[in-house]
Protein backbone atom coordinates (compact mmCIF):
# COMPACT_ATOMS: atom_id res chain seq x y z
CA UNK A 1 0.00 0.00 0.00
CA UNK A 2 1.27 3.99 -0.62
CA UNK A 3 1.51 6.07 2.65
CA UNK A 4 2.62 9.92 2.11
CA UNK A 5 5.51 10.63 4.31
CA UNK A 6 6.56 14.36 4.98
CA UNK A 7 9.63 15.75 6.03
CA UNK A 8 11.16 18.14 7.51
CA UNK A 9 14.29 20.56 7.92
CA UNK A 10 17.49 18.50 7.13
CA UNK A 11 15.72 15.15 6.47
CA UNK A 12 13.44 16.84 3.92
CA UNK A 13 17.12 18.23 1.97
CA UNK A 14 18.57 14.71 2.20
CA UNK A 15 15.25 13.24 0.84
CA UNK A 16 15.04 16.57 -1.73
CA UNK A 17 11.58 16.61 -1.10
CA UNK A 18 9.30 17.80 1.54
CA UNK A 19 6.83 15.32 0.33
CA UNK A 20 7.30 11.55 -1.03
CA UNK A 21 5.59 8.61 -1.27
CA UNK A 22 6.59 5.03 -0.29
CA UNK A 23 5.09 1.85 -0.83
CA UNK A 24 4.90 -0.20 2.50
CA UNK A 25 3.36 -3.86 3.13
CA UNK A 26 -0.01 -4.47 4.29
CA UNK A 27 0.37 -4.17 8.39
CA UNK A 28 3.28 -2.14 8.04
CA UNK A 29 4.29 0.42 11.14
CA UNK A 30 5.97 3.65 10.68
CA UNK A 31 9.17 2.26 11.49
CA UNK A 32 8.98 0.10 8.29
CA UNK A 33 7.92 3.38 6.00
CA UNK A 34 10.91 4.57 7.77
CA UNK A 35 13.08 1.84 6.66
CA UNK A 36 11.87 1.95 3.36
CA UNK A 37 12.63 5.40 3.17
CA UNK A 38 16.41 4.69 4.69
CA UNK A 39 17.06 2.39 1.77
CA UNK A 40 16.69 5.12 -0.69
CA UNK A 41 18.95 7.62 1.04
CA UNK A 42 21.45 6.32 3.10
CA UNK A 43 22.13 9.53 4.51
CA UNK A 44 18.80 9.35 6.84
CA UNK A 45 20.46 6.48 8.73
CA UNK A 46 22.34 9.09 11.06
CA UNK A 47 18.84 9.83 11.87
CA UNK A 48 17.44 6.38 13.12
CA UNK A 49 17.99 6.90 16.75
CA UNK A 50 16.94 10.70 16.95
CA UNK A 51 13.50 11.10 14.77
CA UNK A 52 10.25 10.66 15.94
CA UNK A 53 7.37 10.68 14.07
CA UNK A 54 3.58 11.79 13.03
CA UNK A 55 0.30 10.30 11.72
CA UNK A 56 -2.51 11.95 10.25
CA UNK A 57 -1.20 15.41 12.01
CA UNK A 58 -0.62 13.54 15.50
CA UNK A 59 2.21 12.57 17.33
CA UNK A 60 3.03 9.18 17.69
CA UNK A 61 5.35 5.58 18.24
CA UNK A 62 7.27 4.13 15.34
CA UNK A 63 5.44 1.08 15.89
CA UNK A 64 1.89 2.56 15.05
CA UNK A 65 0.29 0.03 12.48
CA UNK A 66 -0.36 2.40 9.14
CA UNK A 67 -3.43 1.96 6.69
CA UNK A 68 -3.62 3.13 3.02
CA UNK A 69 -2.95 6.88 2.51
CA UNK A 70 -1.84 7.60 5.80
CA UNK A 71 0.15 10.79 6.20
CA UNK A 72 3.29 10.24 7.85
CA UNK A 73 5.95 12.93 9.06
CA UNK A 74 9.44 11.93 10.25
CA UNK A 75 10.49 15.01 12.64
CA UNK A 76 14.54 15.53 13.29
CA UNK A 77 15.64 17.08 16.71
CA UNK A 78 13.42 19.93 17.10
CA UNK A 79 14.61 23.23 17.90
CA UNK A 80 12.23 26.18 17.90
CA UNK A 81 11.72 28.85 20.52
CA UNK B 1 -18.24 49.44 27.69
CA UNK B 2 -18.94 49.81 24.22
CA UNK B 3 -19.54 46.50 22.67
CA UNK B 4 -16.66 46.34 20.05
CA UNK B 5 -17.19 43.92 17.16
CA UNK B 6 -13.71 42.07 17.06
CA UNK B 7 -12.30 38.76 15.87
CA UNK B 8 -10.91 37.34 18.99
CA UNK B 9 -6.87 36.78 17.95
CA UNK B 10 -6.07 32.84 18.35
CA UNK B 11 -4.47 31.69 21.49
CA UNK B 12 -1.74 29.14 19.51
CA UNK B 13 -0.47 30.26 15.98
CA UNK B 14 2.42 29.28 13.83
CA UNK B 15 2.62 31.96 11.03
CA UNK B 16 5.16 33.49 8.89
CA UNK B 17 3.80 36.79 9.86
CA UNK B 18 5.47 38.98 12.04
CA UNK B 19 4.53 38.41 16.07
CA UNK B 20 2.78 41.26 17.51
CA UNK B 21 3.58 40.77 21.78
CA UNK B 22 0.20 42.56 22.52
CA UNK B 23 -2.03 40.35 20.58
CA UNK B 24 -1.04 37.13 22.41
CA UNK B 25 -1.98 38.38 25.61
CA UNK B 26 -4.69 39.98 24.53
CA UNK B 27 -6.07 36.53 23.50
CA UNK B 28 -6.30 35.32 26.76
CA UNK B 29 -6.73 38.43 29.30
CA UNK B 30 -9.52 37.81 31.92
CA UNK B 31 -11.39 40.49 34.24
CA UNK B 32 -9.64 38.81 36.90
CA UNK B 33 -6.02 38.06 35.41
CA UNK B 34 -3.57 40.14 38.13
CA UNK B 35 -0.73 39.60 36.55
CA UNK B 36 0.87 38.93 32.83
CA UNK B 37 3.69 37.62 32.21
CA UNK B 38 5.44 37.75 28.63
CA UNK B 39 8.36 35.40 27.10
CA UNK B 40 9.69 37.08 23.70
CA UNK B 41 12.57 34.81 21.63
CA UNK B 42 14.28 37.58 19.87
CA UNK B 43 16.82 36.85 17.04
CA UNK B 44 20.01 36.97 18.49
CA UNK B 45 23.45 38.62 16.29
CA UNK B 46 25.93 35.84 17.56
CA UNK B 47 25.51 32.03 18.21
CA UNK B 48 28.26 29.65 19.50
CA UNK B 49 30.75 31.96 18.29
CA UNK B 50 28.98 32.85 14.72
CA UNK B 51 27.85 36.02 13.48
CA UNK B 52 24.17 35.28 12.49
CA UNK B 53 22.96 37.09 9.23
CA UNK B 54 19.23 35.46 9.85
CA UNK B 55 17.28 32.90 10.52
CA UNK B 56 14.53 30.32 9.01
CA UNK B 57 12.19 28.45 10.68
CA UNK B 58 10.35 26.07 9.19
CA UNK B 59 7.50 24.32 11.36
CA UNK B 60 4.86 21.14 10.87
CA UNK B 61 2.53 24.04 11.74
CA UNK B 62 -0.67 21.55 12.06
CA UNK B 63 1.29 19.74 14.93
CA UNK B 64 3.03 22.45 16.11
CA UNK B 65 -0.61 24.00 17.07
CA UNK B 66 -1.02 21.41 18.49
CA UNK B 67 1.82 20.69 20.60
CA UNK B 68 1.65 24.54 22.08
CA UNK B 69 -2.36 23.18 22.98
CA UNK B 70 -1.25 20.50 24.75
CA UNK B 71 1.76 22.21 26.39
CA UNK B 72 -0.85 24.83 27.79
CA UNK B 73 -2.73 21.52 28.88
CA UNK B 74 -0.08 20.42 30.94
CA UNK B 75 0.78 23.98 32.35
CA UNK B 76 -2.70 24.22 33.28
CA UNK B 77 -2.69 21.09 35.21
CA UNK B 78 -0.04 22.09 37.00
CA UNK B 79 -1.06 25.57 37.60
CA UNK B 80 -4.78 25.74 37.25
CA UNK B 81 -4.86 29.32 37.62
CA UNK B 82 -2.88 29.69 34.75
CA UNK B 83 -3.45 30.69 31.34
CA UNK B 84 -1.12 30.42 28.26
CA UNK B 85 -1.49 31.82 24.50
CA UNK B 86 1.74 30.76 22.42
CA UNK B 87 2.62 32.54 18.76
CA UNK B 88 5.37 31.05 16.71
CA UNK B 89 7.18 32.67 13.91
CA UNK B 90 8.11 30.62 10.51
CA UNK B 91 9.76 31.58 7.62
CA UNK B 92 12.47 33.78 8.05
CA UNK B 93 13.45 36.37 11.25
CA UNK B 94 15.79 38.98 11.25
CA UNK B 95 18.35 39.63 14.20
CA UNK B 96 16.41 41.45 16.48
CA UNK B 97 13.01 40.16 15.34
CA UNK B 98 10.66 38.06 17.67
CA UNK B 99 10.63 34.20 16.86
CA UNK B 100 8.17 33.38 19.81
CA UNK B 101 5.97 35.13 22.45
CA UNK B 102 4.50 33.48 25.22
CA UNK B 103 2.09 34.94 27.79
CA UNK B 104 0.72 33.62 31.12
CA UNK B 105 -2.36 35.38 32.80
CA UNK B 106 -3.42 34.52 36.49
CA UNK B 107 -4.73 35.56 38.89
CA UNK B 108 -1.42 35.23 40.82
CA UNK B 109 2.31 36.13 39.40
CA UNK B 110 4.03 32.95 41.11
CA UNK B 111 1.51 30.65 38.67
CA UNK B 112 1.87 32.71 35.29
CA UNK B 113 5.52 33.04 35.74
CA UNK B 114 5.94 29.44 35.97
CA UNK B 115 3.54 28.98 33.40
CA UNK B 116 5.28 31.01 31.20
CA UNK B 117 8.75 29.34 31.73
CA UNK B 118 7.52 25.56 31.57
CA UNK B 119 5.88 26.62 28.56
CA UNK B 120 9.29 28.05 26.57
CA UNK B 121 10.89 24.74 27.99
CA UNK B 122 8.76 22.29 26.13
CA UNK B 123 8.23 23.44 23.19
CA UNK B 124 12.35 23.33 23.00
CA UNK B 125 11.20 19.89 24.04
CA UNK B 126 8.70 18.52 21.58
CA UNK B 127 7.20 21.16 19.52
CA UNK B 128 8.04 20.11 15.71
CA UNK B 129 9.44 23.22 14.73
CA UNK B 130 13.20 23.85 13.40
CA UNK B 131 15.85 26.65 13.18
CA UNK B 132 17.64 27.01 10.06
CA UNK B 133 20.86 29.35 10.96
CA UNK B 134 22.57 30.97 7.99
CA UNK B 135 25.85 32.89 9.60
CA UNK B 136 28.64 34.69 7.76
CA UNK B 137 30.07 31.67 5.79
CA UNK B 138 27.56 29.04 6.15
CA UNK B 139 24.36 27.81 6.76
CA UNK B 140 23.16 24.89 9.51
CA UNK B 141 19.98 23.82 10.69
CA UNK B 142 20.13 23.47 14.41
CA UNK B 143 19.34 20.52 16.20
CA UNK B 144 18.13 19.90 19.44
CA UNK B 145 15.76 17.44 21.71
CA UNK B 146 14.20 14.37 20.20
CA UNK B 147 10.80 15.38 20.40
CA UNK B 148 9.51 12.32 22.87
CA UNK B 149 5.58 13.39 24.34
CA UNK B 150 6.70 10.57 26.79
CA UNK B 151 9.98 11.56 27.79
CA UNK B 152 9.34 11.69 31.60
CA UNK B 153 12.54 12.89 32.39
CA UNK B 154 12.32 16.00 29.97
CA UNK B 155 9.00 16.85 31.89
CA UNK B 156 10.89 17.20 34.91
CA UNK B 157 13.40 19.10 33.08
CA UNK B 158 10.98 21.98 32.37
CA UNK B 159 9.24 21.68 35.91
CA UNK B 160 12.31 21.90 37.43
CA UNK B 161 13.41 25.32 35.39
CA UNK B 162 9.45 26.09 36.31
CA UNK B 163 11.03 26.13 40.10
CA UNK B 164 8.51 23.97 40.63
CA UNK C 1 19.81 51.23 9.45
CA UNK C 2 18.31 55.07 8.98
CA UNK C 3 19.77 57.21 12.32
CA UNK C 4 16.41 58.07 14.17
CA UNK C 5 16.73 61.11 16.78
CA UNK C 6 14.64 60.40 19.36
CA UNK C 7 14.27 60.60 23.19
CA UNK C 8 15.30 56.87 24.49
CA UNK C 9 12.56 56.16 27.15
CA UNK C 10 13.43 56.32 30.97
CA UNK C 11 14.13 52.61 32.70
CA UNK C 12 12.77 53.86 35.92
CA UNK C 13 9.98 55.85 36.04
CA UNK C 14 6.93 56.80 38.72
CA UNK C 15 4.29 58.25 37.17
CA UNK C 16 0.78 59.28 36.88
CA UNK C 17 0.58 58.45 32.84
CA UNK C 18 -0.90 54.72 31.67
CA UNK C 19 1.86 52.58 31.19
CA UNK C 20 3.18 51.67 27.81
CA UNK C 21 4.70 47.97 28.27
CA UNK C 22 6.25 48.34 24.61
CA UNK C 23 7.68 51.45 25.53
CA UNK C 24 9.41 49.60 28.90
CA UNK C 25 11.37 47.05 27.12
CA UNK C 26 12.82 48.96 24.41
CA UNK C 27 14.16 51.21 27.18
CA UNK C 28 16.57 48.24 27.68
CA UNK C 29 16.90 46.69 24.10
CA UNK C 30 20.21 45.62 22.95
CA UNK C 31 21.46 43.55 19.58
CA UNK C 32 22.53 40.62 21.95
CA UNK C 33 19.13 40.30 23.94
CA UNK C 34 17.70 36.92 22.93
CA UNK C 35 15.12 36.84 26.14
CA UNK C 36 12.58 39.65 26.79
CA UNK C 37 10.17 38.41 30.44
CA UNK C 38 8.00 40.89 30.65
CA UNK C 39 5.87 40.98 33.96
CA UNK C 40 2.78 43.41 34.32
CA UNK C 41 0.46 43.86 37.07
CA UNK C 42 -3.09 44.46 36.53
CA UNK C 43 -5.73 45.60 39.12
CA UNK C 44 -7.58 43.14 40.11
CA UNK C 45 -11.44 43.04 39.71
CA UNK C 46 -11.66 41.18 43.64
CA UNK C 47 -9.52 41.09 46.06
CA UNK C 48 -9.65 39.70 49.97
CA UNK C 49 -13.40 39.22 49.26
CA UNK C 50 -14.05 42.44 48.45
CA UNK C 51 -15.50 43.87 44.90
CA UNK C 52 -12.58 46.02 44.35
CA UNK C 53 -14.21 49.36 42.15
CA UNK C 54 -10.36 50.84 41.65
CA UNK C 55 -7.00 51.70 43.29
CA UNK C 56 -5.26 54.93 44.03
CA UNK C 57 -1.10 54.75 43.86
CA UNK C 58 0.94 57.18 46.36
CA UNK C 59 4.25 57.12 45.78
CA UNK C 60 7.41 59.19 47.49
CA UNK C 61 8.16 59.27 43.74
CA UNK C 62 12.30 60.22 43.94
CA UNK C 63 12.92 57.45 46.73
CA UNK C 64 10.66 54.91 44.46
CA UNK C 65 12.55 55.50 41.35
CA UNK C 66 15.91 55.35 43.45
CA UNK C 67 14.61 51.95 44.78
CA UNK C 68 14.13 50.33 41.30
CA UNK C 69 17.44 51.43 40.16
CA UNK C 70 18.77 49.60 43.35
CA UNK C 71 16.60 46.93 43.03
CA UNK C 72 18.04 46.28 39.05
CA UNK C 73 21.48 46.43 40.50
CA UNK C 74 21.03 43.79 42.95
CA UNK C 75 19.62 42.04 40.17
CA UNK C 76 22.51 42.69 37.92
CA UNK C 77 24.91 41.60 40.39
CA UNK C 78 23.31 38.24 40.54
CA UNK C 79 22.70 38.41 36.88
CA UNK C 80 25.31 39.75 35.12
CA UNK C 81 23.74 39.68 31.84
CA UNK C 82 20.07 40.99 32.77
CA UNK C 83 19.04 44.27 32.27
CA UNK C 84 16.01 45.79 33.99
CA UNK C 85 13.43 48.58 33.27
CA UNK C 86 10.48 49.41 35.96
CA UNK C 87 7.43 51.75 35.11
CA UNK C 88 5.06 52.45 38.26
CA UNK C 89 2.11 54.58 38.01
CA UNK C 90 0.10 56.44 40.43
CA UNK C 91 -3.03 57.78 41.16
CA UNK C 92 -6.46 56.26 40.76
CA UNK C 93 -5.68 53.12 38.06
CA UNK C 94 -9.07 51.55 36.92
CA UNK C 95 -9.91 47.48 37.03
CA UNK C 96 -7.85 45.67 34.53
CA UNK C 97 -5.29 48.70 33.95
CA UNK C 98 -1.50 47.91 34.60
CA UNK C 99 -0.07 49.19 38.09
CA UNK C 100 3.24 48.12 37.62
CA UNK C 101 5.69 46.87 34.39
CA UNK C 102 8.54 45.16 34.40
CA UNK C 103 10.96 44.47 31.43
CA UNK C 104 14.62 42.13 31.81
CA UNK C 105 16.89 41.81 29.10
CA UNK C 106 19.34 38.85 28.91
CA UNK C 107 20.96 37.11 26.13
CA UNK C 108 19.67 33.93 28.28
CA UNK C 109 16.28 33.00 29.53
CA UNK C 110 17.44 31.71 32.84
CA UNK C 111 18.47 35.43 33.32
CA UNK C 112 16.13 37.10 32.34
CA UNK C 113 12.76 35.05 34.24
CA UNK C 114 15.03 35.24 37.24
CA UNK C 115 15.90 39.16 36.94
CA UNK C 116 11.75 40.06 36.63
CA UNK C 117 10.69 37.58 38.99
CA UNK C 118 13.30 38.97 41.52
CA UNK C 119 12.65 42.78 40.60
CA UNK C 120 8.81 42.49 41.55
CA UNK C 121 9.24 40.44 45.03
CA UNK C 122 11.99 43.41 45.65
CA UNK C 123 9.76 45.99 44.93
CA UNK C 124 6.74 44.76 47.40
CA UNK C 125 9.56 44.73 50.12
CA UNK C 126 11.21 48.00 49.68
CA UNK C 127 9.72 50.42 46.72
CA UNK C 128 8.71 53.61 48.67
CA UNK C 129 4.43 53.13 47.31
CA UNK C 130 0.97 52.52 48.57
CA UNK C 131 -2.36 51.35 47.54
CA UNK C 132 -5.50 52.32 48.24
CA UNK C 133 -7.93 50.47 47.78
CA UNK C 134 -11.48 51.47 46.81
CA UNK C 135 -13.64 48.57 47.47
CA UNK C 136 -17.61 48.32 47.34
CA UNK C 137 -19.11 50.10 51.16
CA UNK C 138 -15.49 51.39 52.10
CA UNK C 139 -11.34 52.16 51.28
CA UNK C 140 -8.13 51.07 53.04
CA UNK C 141 -4.61 51.41 52.89
CA UNK C 142 -3.25 47.96 52.48
CA UNK C 143 0.23 47.84 54.02
CA UNK C 144 2.93 45.19 53.61
CA UNK C 145 6.27 44.76 54.14
CA UNK C 146 8.25 47.41 56.13
CA UNK C 147 10.87 48.87 54.00
CA UNK C 148 14.15 48.10 55.25
CA UNK C 149 17.35 47.45 53.04
CA UNK C 150 18.82 45.73 55.84
CA UNK C 151 16.72 43.07 55.75
CA UNK C 152 18.80 39.97 53.99
CA UNK C 153 15.98 37.45 55.06
CA UNK C 154 14.02 39.21 52.91
CA UNK C 155 16.10 39.68 50.27
CA UNK C 156 16.69 35.46 50.21
CA UNK C 157 12.88 35.26 49.65
CA UNK C 158 13.03 37.66 46.99
CA UNK C 159 16.09 35.21 45.52
CA UNK C 160 14.23 32.05 46.40
CA UNK C 161 11.26 33.24 44.51
CA UNK C 162 13.37 33.85 41.68
CA UNK C 163 14.43 30.32 42.17
CA UNK C 164 17.86 31.16 42.54
CA UNK D 1 16.12 73.50 64.86
CA UNK D 2 13.74 72.80 62.06
CA UNK D 3 12.86 70.11 60.38
CA UNK D 4 10.63 69.14 57.52
CA UNK D 5 8.70 65.79 57.94
CA UNK D 6 7.04 64.35 54.96
CA UNK D 7 3.85 61.49 55.40
CA UNK D 8 2.52 58.80 53.01
CA UNK D 9 -0.49 56.98 53.15
CA UNK D 10 -2.21 56.63 56.39
CA UNK D 11 0.25 58.75 58.21
CA UNK D 12 -0.39 61.32 55.88
CA UNK D 13 -3.99 60.82 56.85
CA UNK D 14 -3.20 60.90 60.24
CA UNK D 15 -1.47 63.60 60.34
CA UNK D 16 -3.80 65.67 58.29
CA UNK D 17 -1.51 66.53 55.70
CA UNK D 18 1.72 65.64 53.60
CA UNK D 19 4.18 67.74 54.87
CA UNK D 20 4.69 69.55 58.68
CA UNK D 21 7.50 71.20 60.22
CA UNK D 22 9.14 69.92 63.50
CA UNK D 23 10.94 71.60 65.95
CA UNK D 24 13.78 69.17 67.39
CA UNK D 25 16.60 70.02 69.23
CA UNK D 26 20.16 70.25 67.55
CA UNK D 27 21.44 66.84 67.25
CA UNK D 28 18.40 65.15 66.86
CA UNK D 29 18.12 62.12 65.29
CA UNK D 30 15.19 61.35 62.95
CA UNK D 31 13.76 58.89 65.51
CA UNK D 32 13.60 61.90 67.66
CA UNK D 33 11.53 63.82 65.29
CA UNK D 34 9.13 60.66 65.11
CA UNK D 35 8.76 61.41 69.05
CA UNK D 36 8.16 64.70 68.23
CA UNK D 37 5.16 64.38 65.45
CA UNK D 38 3.69 61.34 67.99
CA UNK D 39 3.59 63.51 70.75
CA UNK D 40 1.51 65.35 68.39
CA UNK D 41 -0.51 62.65 66.80
CA UNK D 42 -1.05 59.58 68.99
CA UNK D 43 -2.82 57.15 66.22
CA UNK D 44 0.96 57.81 64.85
CA UNK D 45 2.14 55.41 68.06
CA UNK D 46 0.79 52.32 66.13
CA UNK D 47 3.25 52.70 63.53
CA UNK D 48 6.25 53.12 65.69
CA UNK D 49 7.84 49.38 64.74
CA UNK D 50 7.36 49.00 61.52
CA UNK D 51 7.83 52.54 59.78
CA UNK D 52 10.80 53.13 58.06
CA UNK D 53 12.66 56.38 56.72
CA UNK D 54 14.62 58.28 54.40
CA UNK D 55 16.18 61.83 54.57
CA UNK D 56 17.00 64.22 51.89
CA UNK D 57 15.42 61.32 49.48
CA UNK D 58 17.57 58.23 50.95
CA UNK D 59 17.03 55.92 52.64
CA UNK D 60 18.12 56.38 56.10
CA UNK D 61 17.96 54.99 59.86
CA UNK D 62 16.06 55.47 62.68
CA UNK D 63 19.74 56.74 64.55
CA UNK D 64 20.79 59.22 61.61
CA UNK D 65 21.32 62.97 62.89
CA UNK D 66 19.61 65.69 61.02
CA UNK D 67 20.70 69.28 60.38
CA UNK D 68 18.57 72.06 60.41
CA UNK D 69 16.22 72.01 56.53
CA UNK D 70 16.60 68.55 56.50
CA UNK D 71 13.35 66.80 54.83
CA UNK D 72 12.93 63.86 56.67
CA UNK D 73 9.79 61.06 55.41
CA UNK D 74 8.32 58.33 57.09
CA UNK D 75 7.27 55.69 55.61
CA UNK D 76 4.24 53.00 56.54
CA UNK D 77 4.92 49.91 55.34
CA UNK D 78 5.10 49.46 51.71
CA UNK D 79 2.33 47.90 49.19
CA UNK D 80 3.46 48.61 45.91
CA UNK D 81 3.06 46.25 42.77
Amino acid sequence: MLVTVRLFARLREIAGAPEVQVEVPLGATVGDAWAALSARHSALAAYATSISCAVNEDYARMTERLQEGDEVAFLPPVSGG
Amino acid sequence: MPQRLRVSPARFRVSDDPIDQAEVASSIAAPGSGAVVTFVGLVRDYNAGRQVLFLEYEAFAPLAVKSFDRIASEATEKWPSAALAIHHRTGRVRIGEASIAIAAVSPHRADAFAASRYAIERIKQISPIWKHEHFEGGEVWIEGATADLEDEAARRVALERACW
